[in-house]
């Protein structure tokens, strides 16, 4: 696979996976404190897949999350501080502390909404990508989506509905080896580039460490779906670091799956030796960008923090309708 | 103005803001009609030819057949309307919501509140519901109080050909998710309806009846049988108000409340099945809220709890009828009768 | 394709087959008088589906059927004079009239009913495949569906779930070409059998109007079915010869598209034709069978009209639940 | 007789289920767990613990992983229920209803209307409902208005442990369609359970106080609310009557009346959402049926008509209380009484 990012985009590769590292192994130690009320499910080794997909994607391109959705939202360009402050519950979070993590959205950057039903994305995502191609905007729709969540019908309806109304949209099935407990080895019958096939469907299975892998898949797809191509899917696989949500004890997974995965897989590692080799970055560049989004989380996290919660008398009965 | 059926109200409705707003679209299955098929274009316009033409004069882009996967398009057209465009999308008998919920009360319903308000779905899905076409249980169910009981949506039920219009161009033109319920067995209904596009408010109830012993409040097609049952009354001496809500999610609960002032009394009637339907609700809401002014007790007319039969001779006896309205309001004027303010 | 039936298979298929034809043309004409009640979905011209697969099950194992559900039910072994008075909506049908002909059911023949949502029959055919399997009966169970319900994605979580859990079901997909007004053609991207490759499940397509083709992909997948061999799908193409349901003018088929099919295409043309060749029965045998269900299904219209009509007092509200 | 947790003593009422007949089987998302995973058999026991342990007794032939595919699988359990099998299907949160309500609500609540008598459908589905854990809109509903509104369906709402096990068993020993519903807020609620298996009727209330100022009914967590409101209610000086109905279809609705007979005032108290719910849903009759019993307005406490909010400060806001719950009691005595025989 070769690297062919201009060295703006390897920069922004390389910050927008380390962004979400760094939110989401802070989200995993604040969690542990009990400050942050509800569920979690952290996106932590999957970088890859959100970035390589949404370089190539601008605002007014759309995708549709899952409940592992702060990769999803912070490489769509949804604002780290807000997301924060939302998985805080605050008056300041990016939904006014009404959704949380499980759903995070900012729709006027094209990010629909993280989505706590498995397999509820790919619907919207076939919708924004029909508004897309009947108001003639170029823009194309992303329907991520975990192995277990390529079971539910919704996916397989989808599937065939973008394909019969030719829509431009990129299925990204994200196969991190497990649903919950459950290993996609089991669950997945067959091979989900094997289903694409079934509805005519382009399909190719890449591997989800190397953000250049992902990122020249998605490229393929996004340009079939700009230029009237219709859908196609990508198998990314890979690992997540973490329990499917904070507080999972893991085990079901071998004892030491997630330390080799870290020391030998892990797509920051991996994108760093790469550019290292290709001498296309430097360590010093990066390490910059380490440093700086470490600030920036820390702030995220403290600004959080201190901000309000909503207010139960004026926050709770607003936004449910425009009018009613 | 000139007289029209259901069917051709809510045609009129859907090709007038079609040509209003080019970001109205249309979806469902067969609302065209004939993909693929080497017959006609405008082969069915929907399964009972409520949207006959408007795919000669809006083209496929933008009257869109679908294969049968309620979840992706009911879905699509969520996704549609908070990326722009304003859909109408028909789900064809709302007894298929079993199949496409999901889409409808997670998705389009929450949108605005889980996103903190920075989210808009004008979304219309159309749908069928009511017994009497001999259709069995899974094609004749009301189920309008499901859709109610979810905070996001809103529901309107049109009356009359009249009430058809108005109110769905109202819901094309609404910014938030409405389900508006078509009853099948009304298609064909006549009545004066205005050429041009004019929107009924939601929530903003309609009497068709004033009177000053009983106050009737009934949906849909039971508002025919409603009016029929008052006129019936009245020649036995009882003068009643009958009370079209027209939309249960926006309710007029302050008009329902102000004509059971005047009256004293109520009875609620309801297509829907008895448990957790609209006749409890409204019930329940007068005896919290206007008790004081309660004579005798509420009654509520509404089927059994049972599904809907298919034999004629069942689906008749299932039905809420006028005679069976007449009844209840003859109950509320002889129960022991209680003094008010 | 050989035609490897006994004597007694050929006499009962070719019966069965006419007895669903028979029963259908006479839905037809009497459903033109105004007398039939509601919706009737016509199975004629997809005979050779329901009787080829059917031939291969026996009271142990069940189906689960369609709005178009006359045939399956006749080709189970349900009373085709039960199940016109139950189309008449009378006290006297199969379902004491509660059900018509979109519900016609015979649970302890195996016909686990019609259905009037469309998919809505795959995830119970799973359920009684997974009854055979765990009370181990040697049973095997039957979802057929439409090339509409093709795309339903209960389809494909039935799919999924009956290769994940290894059940003894198979899938025939009646494809008669359309759904409602729409072109399966159109609708069904892709192909099912590639579909079903999807899901590693042995797959074949097959001329739906040669029962002897029909009958032996059945066989092979029953046989797979209730060795352990786990699922598998079957493609059935053909034609359906009246409108969606009664009433549709059919504006939407090529003028002699019917009649063209009803003169070289016929499955009871068909197999009069092959066992005529082979030697195999006489005409004359064939035409005794013809007049015999003609008799039968005169009776069955004749009694279901003279039958009482369900009592409202006494019959509205049972049945609703086994104790309440 | 021990201390248990209400997730325990629904695990004991399965586990000796499953002993006693071995038709019963259990299926749902990682309700062993660890399919085709290298690590432990019995990994999770269900997201939340409850079915730990069954696996190991019973087998992966009786407790069964499935692929998250609740169409397929809740039908599954209708099919299996149909042919000879008693499923229990675990559908994980209730709000997941929406991708497989079909199968509940068109297939097994209807499947022994439809077929004239002939089928019966043993079939339980466990859910978890209720708000407060901070799982915001799409894990938090309540949704057994939407149940109980279906004929063919019965709904349980357990209120302690106690209930929790002796219901359960009822409802796998039921030979109709029960749908369960277990607050995830009361897991970890601990209370005397009998070790051995027992049943509790449905349709049969359960007064957990007696008094003679006014009736309060609640379901599930919000009996435990109710029981505490009377209590302090009782240092007021007011004496309720707290009657938790069990199962609200089929609904014990004489023992209601008989309870307003006494008391002549009604509070309900539901944490489903307002519009058509089972506060309205029992307001109603009793205003229709025991109407001239009433001294003062019924009162409905129930959370206001909007999805449950995600942030602490909005979502404790959003449920009903124990303090919610006596202001309610307080204006029914407060408000201008009648006088009644
Ligand atoms: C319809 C539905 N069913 C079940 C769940 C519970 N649930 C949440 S995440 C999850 C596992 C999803 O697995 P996968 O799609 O592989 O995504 P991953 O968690 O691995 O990212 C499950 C079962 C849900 N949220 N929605
Ligand atoms: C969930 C659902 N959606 C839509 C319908 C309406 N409907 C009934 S039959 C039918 C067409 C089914 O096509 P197919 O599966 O090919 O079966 P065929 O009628 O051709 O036998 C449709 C759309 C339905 N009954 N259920
Ligand atoms: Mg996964
Ligand atoms: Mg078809």
């Amino acid at each position: 696979m070769s690297l062919q990012m201009s060295r703006e985009e390897l920069l922004h590769t390389y910050k927008t996976m380390r962004t979400i590292r760094e939110f989401e192994e802070r989200v995993h130690t604040e969690f542990a404190t009990g400050e942050i009320p509800g569920f979690a499910h952290l996106y932590a080794g999957e970088e890859a897949s959100a970035v390589g997909v949404c370089l190539h994607l601008d605002e007014k391109d759309s995708i549709a999350s899952t409940h592992r959705g702060h990769g999803h939202c912070i490489a769509k360009g949804c604002d780290p501080k807000a997301m924060m402050a939302e998985i805080y519950g605050r008056k300041t979070g990016l939904c006014g502390g009404k959704g949380g993590s499980m759903h995070i959205a900012d729709v006027a950057k094209g990010m629909l909404g993280a989505n706590g039903i498995v397999g509820g994305g790919a619907p919207l995502a076939c919708g924004a990508a029909l508004t897309a191609k009947t108001l003639k905007t170029g823009g194309v729709a992303v329907a991520f989506g975990g192995d277990g969540a390529s079971n539910q019908g919704t996916t397989a309806e989808s599937m065939n509905l973008a394909k019969v109304w030719n829509l431009p949209l990129i299925f990204v099935l994200e196969d991190n080896g497990y649903a919950e407990a459950t290993a996609s080895a089991w669950s997945v019958s067959g091979t989900p580039v094997k289903r694409a096939a079934g509805y005519d469907m382009p399909g190719v299975q890449v591997d989800g460490h190397d953000v250049f892998a992902v990122a020249e898949a998605a490229r393929e797809a996004v340009e079939r779906a700009r230029s009237g191509g219709g859908p196609s899917l990508i198998h990314v696989v890979f690992s997540r670091y973490y329990g499917h949500f904070e507080g999972d004890a893991m085990t079901y997974r071998e004892k030491d799956e997630v330390e080799n995965l870290r020391r030998t897989r892990d797509c920051l590692n991996l994108f760093r030796e790469r550019v290292g080799e290709a001498k296309l970055l430097d360590a010093g560049e990066l390490d910059a960008i380490d440093a700086e989004i470490k600030t920036l989380i820390d702030e995220a996290v403290a600004e959080a923090k201190a901000a309000d919660m909503p207010d139960p008398l004026r926050d709770l009965e607003t936004d449910v309708y425009v009018r009613y | 103005m000139s007289k029209k059926s259901f069917r051709q109200a809510i045609n009129e409705a859907m090709h007038q803001e079609m040509e209003r707003d080019p970001n109205v679209i249309l979806m469902g299955e067969d609302v065209a009609g004939g993909m693929g098929a080497p017959g006609e274009e405008d082969a069915w316009g929907g399964v009972l030819g409520v949207t006959k033409g408007l795919v000669g004069t809006y083209g496929r882009e933008r009257v869109l057949d679908t294969p049968i996967t309620e979840s992706a398009f009911v879905g699509a057209a969520a996704g549609s309307a908070i990326t722009g465009l304003r859909p109408i999308v028909e789900l064809m008998f709302v007894d298929f919501m079993g199949v496409c919920f999901d889409q409808i009360f997670n998705q389009a319903a929450k949108f605005r509140y889980m996103f903190g308000g920075k989210a808009k779905t004008p979304l219309v899905v159309r749908t069928m519901y009511g017994a009497g076409f001999r259709a069995a249980s899974q094609h004749s169910q009301s189920l309008y109080p499901v859709f109610t009981h979810i905070p996001g949506l809103k529901v309107a039920i049109p009356s009359s050909p009249y009430e058809a219009k108005g109110l769905l161009i109202s819901a094309i033109r609404d910014d938030d998710p409405v389900i508006f319920f078509e009853n099948k067995m009304m298609y064909d209904d006549e009545g004066e309806v205005p050429d041009e596009a004019y929107t009924i408010p939601f929530g903003e109830a309609n009497l068709t009846r004033e009177g000053k012993d009983v106050t009737i409040v009934a949906f849909g097609r039971m508002v025919n049988l409603a009016n029929q049952a008052a006129d019936a009354l009245a020649k036995e001496g009882i003068s009643c108000t009958v009370v079209d809500p027209r939309t249960t999610s926006p309710l007029d609960l302050d008009t329902i409340l102000e004509c059971v002032e005047d009256t004293g009394r109520l009875v609620v009637v309801d297509e829907a099945s008895p448990r957790c339907n609209m006749a409890t609700d409204i019930a329940a809401q007068v005896a919290q809220d206007a008790f004081a002014h309660l004579k005798a007790p509420v009654r509520m007319v509404a089927p059994p709890h049972t599904p809907v039969p298919f034999s004629p001779s069942l689906e008749d006896a299932y039905l809420p009828t006028a005679a069976k309205i007449q009844e209840a309001v003859r109950m509320t004027m002889n129960a022991a009768q209680r003094e008010v303010a």
